[in-house]
Order: C-alpha cells, then structure tokens, then sequence
C-alpha cells in the first residue's frame, strides 16, 4: 500500500496505491490521521484509483476515518474505486454514508 | 486452456499476522484459477478467503499462533479450509449475523462475505480449541474448447 | 514503508504437478515482498523458486509426490527451503555443473539460476530418500524513511 | 499462457502472454507443433512481448522448438522480449541462438 498525499483547495487529498485489508489498512490509517492533523483540515478526499483489492477490514478502515472526520464536523468524499471496489463498497452500505465521485475535482467541488 | 485437472490440494501454514493476508490471497487464487473461474469469481474468492484468514489473526490469538489453509479441487468445484487453534467463537450462529463483532472497530462483514461470495460455508468451533472454516465454491464457465 | 519485519515464516506443501510451479512462485514473491527488495530482486527470487519446486516436479518422483516449501524471514535475510521425498540425486556436485542434465530435452541450468540469483545455495541429498534446496538472499536496499 | 496464432509472410506468428515455466510450456509447445505442422512451414516467430515470467523450463521450450526447426532447415526468431525475459535469454545464451528483433515486421523482414 502506498499513499500520496497531497493538499488542495483545503481539502487532504490521499491516491491510495495496492491491497487494502488488514495487512495494510494500519498504513492508509495512520497515514490519513497523520496528515488531517498536520494540516488542521478535518476534510478528506480518498482517491481509489490505485486500489486493486478491497476487504472488510479495508472498508472498515475507510468508515472509521469517516467516523472520525464526522465527529469533527468535517466532510470526506471517495473518488474513482475501480468496478471491484465499487461493488464491495456498495455491498457493505458504505457508499450510503461517503458520497462516491469520479474524479478529485468534482469530490473538491463537492 | 487451463490443464484438466482431475484433483490437486495445497497446504499452507502461516502466522498470525496481519502481513501474512496478502500471500494466503495470491496463493489461493493461483490455485483456483486450475480451474476455469472467471475474473469476477476469482475476486471473490480473494475476498472469502481473506475474511477467513483475517478473523484467525484478529480473534484467535492472543499473543502468536499458526494458521492452516487447505485447498483443494476436485472436479469443478474448489474446496478451502482456513484452521486456527485459538479461543474458538462461542456463538457460532449469532457471529455470523451481519453487523455481529466483539470489536467495536470492526464491521462485522466477514462471514457475511464469506457466505454471500462462496456457494456453501461451514464454521465449526470449540471455545478453547480454535475454529475452522470450511468454503466450497462451484465452477460453472462452460469449458470453452 | 512494509511493515517491520523481525521474523516471520510460511510453509507450503504442494503435490508434485506442473500446474503447481506458478502458485509457489507468488506465494513466496508475496511473503519476500516483506523485505524491501527491488522488483529485480523479487524476479530473481521467483526464478530461483521456480527451478528448485520445477526440479522436485520433474526429477524426485515417478508417481506422485508431494514437495514442501519453508520461507523464512530473519532480519534482512529471506531463506528457502525446498524439499521433496523422492528419488535422491546421487551425485550432487556433478548436477551443479552448468548443463549437466539427466533429460535430454532439459538445459541443465536450474541450479546455476539458483546459485546466480541467490547468494547461498546448499542441496543436500539422499538417494531413495529425497532433497533439500536451501536458499538465502539478504536484502540490501536501505530502508528509505 | 495464452498463445495468439496469425500466418503471415509464410511465417508463423505466435504470441504469447502469460508466464512460460513448467506448467505452461507445455501449453506453448503444442501450440507451437500445431501450427508449424497445419501451415506446413516451418518459420516460426514468437512475440515474447505478452511474456511476464520465464525460467529455464521455458527458455528450454523455446530452444527446443528451434531445434525442430532447424532440424527442417526452417528459421525461428525472437521478438520483444520484455526486460527480465531479455536477461534470461541473455543467461542462458539463448540469444546467441536464436535472433531478436523489437517488432514482427523486423523478424518477418529477417
Ligand atoms: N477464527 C476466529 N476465532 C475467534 N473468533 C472469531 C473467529 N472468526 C470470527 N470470530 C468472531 O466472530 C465475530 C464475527 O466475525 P466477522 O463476521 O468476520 O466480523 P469481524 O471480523 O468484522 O468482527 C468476530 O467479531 C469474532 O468475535
Ligand atoms: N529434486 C531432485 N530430485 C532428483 N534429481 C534432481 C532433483 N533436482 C535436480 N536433480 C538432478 O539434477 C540434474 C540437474 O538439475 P538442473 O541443474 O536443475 O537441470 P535440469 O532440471 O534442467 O535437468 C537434473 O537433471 C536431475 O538429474
């Protein structure tokens, strides 16, 4: 798992590359407190572009940064998951909680 | 055109950590692809077996322990079998209810996975003892010849 | 940045069938990945565990068989060990030589892909009783931070 | 192992994708013999472009079909050889054998 960060328009926005489950979910999770708290923003953009395999324990990491970012009034947006992720996405509810947008620009513009 | 394969097994051991998911994954789904599973089913596999194994190194252990995964195919259908020898579950019904977790940072998805991508699931445990869990999935690509 | 690893271990036992080769080779290409090998490394790995699981294949039985597979993380160091309960080869030394093969349709290069892509290689052997092919390949790439 | 057959300029073409080791050279081995047989030629050229993974099984295979070949005083050549397939054919001295070129029109061109 790797990630990119970058920051733009207030908004962190984190290109998750590789497996998220529970191998990998540790890094994407410290790696988002890390940079939301660095930057003060409590607002995060997820590209999954990159992500070629999605688990339970990988959506649960995504929903417990949600929660975590909710608890903070703040706002956080998925963007571009690949068809596996998608249907994984949907078949765990979490797309009914985290808005799902194809590309960073339109989940910026929100 | 995969070679016909009458029957094949492998055996894998690994430890309880969280690093180990990703090889059992890779393995089980070279071995599955012997037979003719389309891309969507072999993703689905990937999954169940992943759930399987990631409860074995969260729930079962304490400190270290080992973890088995059979697989096995016999004809068209892929057999595979993830064994711990931890706590074990003492509700095996109620664990396998959607949304069910002793960890309140988990989603309690696993066996709901497990169930909603393989054709038949069996979870046998014995508190104390450990816990093994046994999925069939059925190959059913016309062979195209 | 992989996870730290200290220490970590996997087996696999597979049967003696040409189909088998590939799911060896990516269940250890994943367990090396833990180590911060370079993707050159990684590919010399997978061709060295491929000659030594190909030779227990073709070479060990005449029948069936089964070939186990050790991995074995130990600071920087990745060790493996594949072995195999068959036919023995009776002069060790002689089987080393580049091209030396019993098959003629073979070029004789397994175990000098061994040697080249790993840094140790050892091959005990026992006629009737079988084989065992360790390897070792320490990872050196400094861990970027 | 998928192997893509076209016929052309009295040659065969073959393409090959996937991984060339113990379990698929047999695959490519017949593949091979059928089509050199059915077109009664014997010029083959075999697009390694496709190639992720080769050990000595597959550079054996591949050497083998050259000697049928050569045996009939036929022509075989090498094309496009991804970099590790390169280094392997290098190693085992394969390539000084048997020709490379970086496109079909090269090989076919001879
Ligand atoms: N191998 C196991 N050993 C012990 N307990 C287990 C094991 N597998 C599952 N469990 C128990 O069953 C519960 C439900 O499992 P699951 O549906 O996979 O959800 P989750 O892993 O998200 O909690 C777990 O929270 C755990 O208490
Ligand atoms: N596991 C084994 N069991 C029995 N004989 C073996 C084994 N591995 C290698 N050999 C013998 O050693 C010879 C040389 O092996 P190798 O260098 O890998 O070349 P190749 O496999 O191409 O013949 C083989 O031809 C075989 O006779």
């Amino acid at each position: 798992m790797l990630v990119q960060e970058v920051f733009s328009a207030g908004h962190v926005i984190l290109r998750l590359e590789g497996e998220l489950d529970l191998g990998t979910a540790e890094t994407f999770r410290r790696a988002a407190e890390e940079a939301l708290e660095r930057h003060g923003s409590y607002r995060l953009v997820l590209n999954l572009a990159g992500v070629s395999f999605i688990d339970s324990s990988g959506l649960g990491a995504i929903l417990g940064r949600y929660r975590r970012i909710a608890q903070r009034q703040g706002r956080m947006a998925l963007v571009a998951p690949p068809e596996n992720v998608r249907a994984m996405l949907e078949l765990s509810g979490v797309f009914k909680v985290i808005p799902i947008y194809d590309s960073e620009q339109k989940a910026l513009a929100g | 055109m995969p070679v016909q394969t009458a029957q094949n097994e492998m055996r894998l051991e690994i430890l309880s950590r969280p690093e180990n998911v990703g090889l059992v994954r890779v393995a089980v789904a070279a071995f599955a692809s012997q037979l003719e599973f389309t891309l969507g089913e072999i993703e689905e596999i990937k999954v169940a077996v992943s759930e399987a194994v990631s409860n074995s190194i969260l729930h079962a252990y304490d400190g270290p322990g080992r973890i088995g995964v059979t697989g096995r195919i016999d004809g068209q259908a892929l057999e595979i079998t993830v064994e711990d020898w931890g706590k074990g579950i003492p509700d095996v019904e109620e664990a396998r209810q959607p949304a069910f977790s002793t960890d309140p940072e988990r989603m309690g998805l696993g066996f709901v996975f497990m169930e909603s991508f393989m054709d038949d699931l069996e979870v046998t445990s014995q508190p104390g003892k450990g816990t093994v869990v046994h999925m069939r999935k059925v190959c059913r690509a016309p062979a195209v010849q």
